[in-house]
């Protein structure tokens, strides 16, 4: 296959898939070079900057892509295939979403201690929103959920990884920090 | 006093604790634990008073608040100074949570885009994979174990989570109170023995020492014959609440 | 809006409606001139018609447009969509199933009580693996689904009947048993 018919079948792949499409998962599959899909991503990512398109291909980890409606005409979109806006995330939404993004994965009773109040009706809106999903069960007592953050996530913040977020704070210079990274005051990144 | 400034909604207990830490310009890595519990239960008065509803979460803290000050009244201040560093870590920690979700909240409103659903294909979706039978049984396990535990799960499921425990002093006067009135006069060091930790040791005896205060109960006897009877006064309905100014 | 800013949000609006979407409607709604926004499809139609293009724009009529995969790359878009969805269940699709088959039949409300969480996506997942399907409606306002396990379910295990799965222990001490339970195994929530 030549480089204009990779890069059409690539872009034939990730406008079918709808979903994030695995690049290597499929390059494996049809038996052609990872690297050329790769590069048409690239390619199509590239041309989809372009003031005149209305789509971007959003990179969401190493091999994966996913188009997207550009962010520019969200509200035109709404108007016309007549969806409503969802509401803004409150500020306890972000504050569960900021523990479990830096935490990852983490147990609703972990975001609890943290904030110190109950977060249940929080975790259930952030599911519905599929900002956040089930990750299996930590092996303790009770066999508590766990949760990490999804592509929806990432999209949200355009971004490929959790790794893309703002810093977070240090307290190297506080009295009381700890030299291990057991220091309470800290939410942990890893 | 009148108040003129509208009263905040705080996310919860650690949220009004920042917030008053702030407002006063307490130190948060040397916390004048006086100050906050006073700070702190003005505040719980006057959401009270404007008849906001003040959830559990807040009175559990107040607790632990008057607690962590009760103990470190005390003359030794191993336990009071650890106490307030896990309150300090906690606060600390919550102050970066809300750090970072402000960060975040500026980023994005929670939208994450126009997608479009897979087309479809046509294609045999069958699950065409073998499993045991247990496998099913785990999950179901796994699943309905949740179900299973409407009641709160037991204080030793959190004990490696959670390594602390709050006792409230206010609620050791009562179970000190209750039993001397069931048994009448009582050694204290038979009192004290009921105490599973070294935090309910302490609470017990700042309890004894606060009954005796307000003329509860009588101290009578030498050294480890000293035991303690009701004088017949009701105890204070808001004892070991505020009470504690040394 | 100038002629790139229109051609984009025609593309954004094509890609977004996944349908067929009528230009005449759209423009209407958007207050932005119809001949401006068929010029720009038609450009688009063109720009897709290129070799190193995997879309195309198909016309369906006056004004109606749409979206699709090209033709040439159909059975290369079914291996690699048609494997990605070929693994294992997750541990939450695991769950969802062993909730239905020890209750069965079962509405998705009570199995999201007795799991916690929405159980939307994991139902959908288990109706399209046929490890499930419906059986018929409950008698109670709105009339919910009710979900059964089926033969492919029973192949998946090995087992000739549901009554052959492993018993769960019983809890004595567990609120809701009921004590005219008649299925020994069976865990009873209202």
């Amino acid at each position: 296959m030549d480089r204009h018919a990779i890069r059409a079948l690539t872009e034939a792949l990730l406008f079918a898939s709808g979903e994030p499409l695995d690049l290597a998962a499929a390059a494996e599959k049809l038996l052609v070079p990872l690297s050329d899909m790769r590069e048409s991503a690239e390619e199509i990512r590239e041309a989809c900057a372009r003031e005149n398109r209305g789509v971007e291909l959003v990179r969401l980890g190493e091999n994966r892509y996913q188009f997207v409606a550009k962010k520019a005409f969200e509200q035109q979109i709404r108007d016309v295939l007549a969806v409503a806006k969802t509401g803004p995330l409150s500020a306890a939404a972000f504050e569960v979403l900021a523990v479990i993004a830096y935490n990852q994965p983490v147990t609703k009773s972990f975001v609890e201690q943290v904030r110190g109040v109950d977060c249940s009706g929080v975790i259930n809106t952030l599911l519905k929103r599929k900002l956040i999903e089930e990750a299996g069960r930590l092996d303790l007592p009770g066999r508590p959920l766990l949760y990490c953050t999804t592509d929806d996530f990432l999209r949200c913040f355009r971004i490929s990884s959790v790794e893309e977020l703002p810093e977070p704070p240090r307290h190297a210079d506080a009295p009381d920090a700890q030299p291990d990274d057991e220091t309470p005051g800290q939410l942990q990144f890893d | 006093m009148a108040l003129e400034y509208k009263l905040e909604v705080f996310e919860g207990p650690l949220d009004m604790l920042l917030t008053l830490i702030a407002r006063h310009k307490l130190d948060i890595y040397d916390i004048n634990i006086t100050e906050l519990v006073r700070q702190y239960t003005e505040q719980i008065r006057l959401m009270r008073e404007n008849e906001m509803e003040v959830s559990s979460e807040f009175l559990e803290m107040a607790a632990r608040l008057v607690y962590i000050k009760s103990v470190s009244l005390l003359p030794v201040y191993d336990e009071g100074e650890q106490l307030k560093k896990e309150l300090q870590g906690e606060l600390i920690e919550y102050m970066d949570c809300k750090l970072i979700a402000g960060k975040l909240a500026e980023l994005t409103d929670g939208f994450s885009g126009f997608v479009r659903p897979m087309q479809p294909v046509p294609a045999d979706w069958t699950y065409r994979r073998y499993h045991d039978p247990l496998e099913l049984l785990n999950a179901f396990l796994d699943a309905a174990g949740k179900q299973l535990r409407k009641l709160p799960p037991p204080q030793e499921a959190f004990q490696e989570i959670v390594k602390k425990a709050v006792v409230s002093v206010g609620s050791r006067m009562r179970m000190v109170y209750g039993t001397l009135r069931k048994t009448g006069r009582l050694k204290l060091m038979d009192l004290f023995a009921a105490s599973k930790s070294r935090s309910e040791l302490v609470a017990s005896f700042l309890a004894v020492l606060e009954l005796a205060r307000d003329g509860v109960i009588d101290l009578t006897g030498e050294g480890a014959e000293m035991g303690a009877s009701l004088t017949g006064k009701a105890p204070d309905e808001n004892a070991g609440g505020e009470e504690y100014d040394g």
